[in-house]
Formats: structure tokens, C-alpha cells, sequence
């Protein structure tokens, strides 16, 4: 299952609810404001770092970009544009949104 | 090649929603794959609203829908019940949308290889 | 309403995230689980963190002027829509007890309801 | 008694926030206080189609504040940028609600005695 | 300063937010989800009681009502009605909403 | 545009606790911060909790297609709208310090945000 996280993980409980149902073969997608998720040195970065032990997770760049973190991403964490989000959904069984 | 079905639970400009369900879509598109439909539910509704008049140097979310879906036959459909309550009607409908049931929804699910929602 | 499907039975889950009455969601993703039920498919729904709210005992709207939709769910049976799942952590962390909800569900905990999650075809989040 | 301004800045049935909106402001007016205006920004825009049609046995968010308007003269103003990028114009604006600038919510917040938000 | 809350602490971070920023003499009152932050017994009930010592806590009984909450709030916050809403904006000298 | 408020000089402070982007709250609280330029007011802006991303540096959204305000930030000194507040938990949390921020802004803890929240007349948080 692909799980996609859109919102910030200082703001909502979505990433953190998200990262406790994750199972064995599934991957997160940081999109949108989920893409604070994704950053070095936050309240939430050790809790991703973590998940990222288990799971691949992705960030959406774009959204990166738009929101000036570029240089802030958590090593390890991969990013894609929107065909590596299409590729992402179509190779993984299901897409799952955590709104 | 795989069939997609596209849910957007939020209206345009106010949430990134819309957006990023556009971009997304556009490039399956330009991928080879088929968008079985793209469903508005929920403030969804309001990105079917033909009134919309965002300002000149920004993008138009309404028209681009409107746009791809007729360059790759893309079937908009915005959801009558949620609709009636948020004021959309075949009065302020955008060309290129139409309003049906949420069976069609259910049935997006079942056709698609995929179900890809975007909302809040 | 189309009800033809081409015959495919798929699993659907809706899941519940959200409390009722201060946004919208929890009652238009309630309208989409009654619509599924004219499909024959294979319908659950997951209550989870928030989510569990939507299904408690005792809802009195009258003083907000909206509509109490909570027995609604009871109505679900009727429709052959009978898997409820309610997340046991979520129900804890909220003061909840099974025999606060308006409907009989299952309670399971956060590993079954992943397992749930991983076994679907396809999933609605509102 | 006081001078109130109220800022809605949410959609009706979407959020909450303007059915509290309407009954804090009820509430207000029952109790003598004076209502300067009620100003809708964000997604509360959408409180001004005259186009909304909710189910029979549901309330009539549009219509509701249009009387309570009218029964005590209460100045109802739609932001014109808010509403124009959400499809909101004089074609389906509700009658008892005015299009005008943002300059309204500011002047409301220096004349009133409290400005009370309603939101996301 | 009468601040209101209207989002349940279990989803986001408005409660906490706001709990931190209160002064002496500030008073708090949660509606729509935010009455969730009413309630004993949940993962926010000690926080919400620790503020309690110090400032008033106001919740909406017609949105407690409405969510079915009515037994199940924290001792000592003070329910009140639209017009007991009123009167709390009226008598402090402010009113900031948590959104 | 009337801007006669009958000479009254209030103290205004936006808060914004919202992240750009996700949603329009951050450009919409800004659209009403400059049409508070017009009435004389004494105006101050605070960013806490996620709002303090609104003002980070090296914002590009051109790869999602919307307009980029955060430079309409450094414009509002031209209006002399030059108290920016920042919360220094906030910012802490986020891994940020006060270069990564596209103006100049007073860093202040969460008892002087207290602080200055108390001492307004009007509060408009979006």
C-alpha cells in the first residue's frame, strides 16, 4: 500500500497516525504540507527516521521546493515529481490518503 | 497502462487539493494511463463552479480542469448532493463537468485500478 | 441508479478519521457507504483516532440546530453493511468503552486494523 | 451593550463555524448588543449563494442569516477578492448580503468593540 | 483575553498552543471539536487540568450535547449556552480564536 | 477605498499559526495585513507554530504552479508595517533560526508572544 501524508506532522496527528499502520511491503508519500514530514531537525524527525528504518518513504519535490526545504531533507528520504507519484500508485497494490 | 479514478474532496485555492489532483492527473496522462473519471465530493463541488474569477497572474483551476478534460475525454463529474448544499447548479456549472449521483463514485472504485483521493 | 458494476466484487473501506459535527465529513462519507450498499460489494468501515467519535451514544443536536445522523449507523445492518472496526488504542485514548457506541462494532487493535488496511481493494478517507 | 464585529471565514455545512457564527450573533442580538457587521472572508464567501439548496430537513444556512439581517438591519459583507476566486458575484449572491473590499473587515475591527472569529 | 478553541487536541495542536500562551487573568472556552478538550479521562485530560488551577475553562454545552458528551466532563469547566458565550466575550476585554 | 475610521488608532495583530500552501489562510491574512495599511493602524504580525514556515527563505513554486508571495513579506515595510514577531519555540521546532527567515523579524519566547497577544485591541487570526 502507498499512504500518502498531506499534512504537517507539527499541526495534525496524520503522519503519526499513519507511520503506527504501516505494514511490512508499504511505502509513505509526503505531499503538500505533509512534506514537513520530511525535514531534518524537527520535533518530528526522529519519529520519521525511524519509520524510514522499515519503510521508504517519499517526498513529493515539488512541494519541497514551493516551501523553500530543499536543503532540509532527512538523508534517505527519496524525492519525486508528479510521474514519480502516478509511478508510485501504479506500482504499489492500493493508495491510501490520510486527510 | 492502468485505469485511474481521481477523488477531490476540497474546493479550489483554499486547499492544495485541486492542484495537486491536477498535476498528478496530467501526468498519468502523460504517462499512457486512463483516468476513468475524476469525482468532486465534499467543497470538491466548488471546482466546477463556471463564476470563478481568480486574479490575472494566477492559475485558473477551474478552466485547467475544464481543459484537460476535453483534450483526453476525461469524464468530471461533481456529486448532486453535495452540490445542492454548496450552491453549485446546472445555473453556475462549468462546460464540461456534470452532476450525477454518488453511485458514481462507488462504481469509479470498482472500475479503476486505482482509487487516488486528494482532499483535507 | 447504475447499479451494474460488471459483476466485480471488490473489498471497499471507508475510514473514519474525523469527528462528526464540526466538519462535514464524517456524515458525506456516511451518504457514500448507504449509496455503496445498492453495489454488492464487500463494505467495512474503520473508525479510527477522531473517527471514533462519530459512532458514540447519546448525540443531542437539537441545541446546534443540525442534524443528529448518528442512527444512521444503526441503520447500516439493514443494508448488509455489518463490519464496523474500531481501533482500540483510538477508543482508549479518548475514555472510551465498547459499550459506548451506538452500534455493535469490533474493537482491534492498531496492528489488525494495518492488517485490515493492507487487505483492501479500494480505500475512501473524507 | 456592545458593538460586535463577527468574521466568518469557513463555508456553511463544510465547518461549523458559521452555523456558531449565527447563533453567537442570535444569541448577541436577543441580549441588546449591536451587531456592526458580519463580514465573510476565506471559504465564508460560500454563505452568500443564493444558489444553496440543502436537504429538506436540514437548516437553511443561507437563508437564515438573510433574515436575521433583515429583521435587525445587520450589514452582511462578502469580501470581493475571497468571493471572486471562489465564483461568488452579484449573478448568485443571495439577496441582504453586499460584495465590497476588505477594507470593511479592518474598519470593522476599529469600530467594534470586540471582533469575535469564526474558522477552521 | 477570552480565547477560544474549536479543534479537538486529539487531532491538532490549537489546545496546546493555546494553553501555553494563556496569562494570568485569561480565560478559556472550547467549542465545536474543541469540546473534545473537556473531556476526563483522555490522552489530553491532564494538560487541560493542569491550565484549570489557574484559569477558568469554559466549555459549549450545546456542542457537548451535540457529540454526546455530557457525562463526561472534567470537573471544575464551567458549561455555558450561546448567551453564556456572549457574556464571556462582552466582559473580556478581547476575544483571540485558535483557529 | 474609505479609510476614515474616525481617527481611532487600535492596536492590530494577525496571527498566523498556518503553513503556505496547503491551504490559502497565509495569503489571504496577508491580503487583509496590506489593506490594513491604508487606516492607520498600529499593526503587528505574529508567526507561530507552523506559521513561521510562511516565512522562510528560498520558496520556488513555480514546479506547483502558484504564485509565490512570500516576497510581499519584505514589502511591507514600504507601508511601515515593520513589527514581524516570531516565536522562538516555534521556530526552534522547526529546525529554523532567524536567517532562514526572508525579512527581518524579533524573535521572542512563548511568555513575551503571551505578552503581546494580551496587549492588543483587535486579533484576527486566519
Amino acid at each position: 500500500m502507498l499512504h500518502t501524508v498531506n499534512k504537517s506532522p507539527t499541526e495534525r496527528n496524520a503522519l503519526e497516525s499513519c507511520l503506527k499502520h504501516l505494514k511490512k511491503g508499504s511505502a509513505v508519500l509526503l505531499i503538500e504540507d505533509g512534506v514537513y514530514g520530511a525535514l531534518r531537525g524537527t520535533a518530528s524527525t526522529k519519529m520519521v527516521e525511524q519509520a524510514l528504518k522499515i519503510h521508504p518513504i517519499y517526498a513529493l519535490s515539488p512541494d519541497i521546493e514551493a516551501r523553500g526545504m530543499q536543503d532540509r531533507v532527512i538523508e534517505g528520504i527519496k524525492l519525486v515529481d508528479y510521474n514519480g507519484f502516478v509511478d508510485l500508485a501504479v506500482e504499489y497494490p492500493g493508495v491510501q490518503a490520510w486527510l | 497502462m492502468m485505469k485511474l479514478g481521481i477523488l477531490i474532496n476540497e474546493g479550489p485555492y483554499t486547499h492544495q487539493a485541486s492542484d495537486t489532483a491536477y498535476l498528478f492527473t496530467k501526468a498519468a496522462i502523460e504517462k499512457g494511463h486512463k483516468i476513468h473519471r475524476v469525482f468532486f465530493y465534499n467543497d470538491g463541488v466548488y471546482n466546477a463552479s463556471r463564476l470563478t474569477e481568480p486574479p490575472q497572474d494566477d492559475r485558473h483551476i477551474v478552466n485547467r480542469w475544464q481543459k484537460l478534460a476535453k483534450d483526453h475525454h476525461i469524464d468530471l463529474v461533481v456529486c448532486v448532493a453535495a452540490a445542492l448544499r454548496r450552491g453549485i447548479k446546472d445555473e453556475n456549472l462549468q462546460e464540461g463537468f456534470r452532476i450525477s449521483g454518488l453511485g458514481q463514485l462507488v462504481e469509479t472504485g470498482i472500475q479503476s485500478d486505482r482509487l487516488v483521493t486528494f482532499g483535507d | 441508479m447504475e447499479e451494474d458494476a460488471g459483476g466485480k466484487v471488490k473489498k471497499f473501506l471507508y475510514i473514519n478519521r474525523k469527528a462528526p459535527y464540526g466538519t462535514i465529513y464524517a456524515l458525506e462519507s456516511l451518504e457514500v457507504v448507504l449509496i455503496s450498499a445498492a453495489f454488492d460489494q464487500d463494505v467495512s468501515l474503520a473508525f479510527l483516532d477522531d473517527g471514533v467519535y462519530q459512532i458514540v451514544k447519546g448525540q443531542h443536536t437539537k441545541p446546534i440546530d443540525v442534524k443528529n445522523f448518528s442512527p444512521t449507523y444503526r441503520a447500516l445492518e439493514g443494508y448488509d453493511i455489518e463490519k464496523l472496526y474500531v481501533e482500540k488504542e483510538s477508543m482508549e485514548a479518548r475514555g472510551l468503552k465498547e459499550e459506548d457506541f451506538i452500534v455493535p462494532v469490533k474493537v482491534i487493535d492498531t496492528a489488525d486494523m494495518a492488517e485490515l488496511m493492507e487487505s483492501q481493494d479500494v480505500i475512501m478517507s473524507f
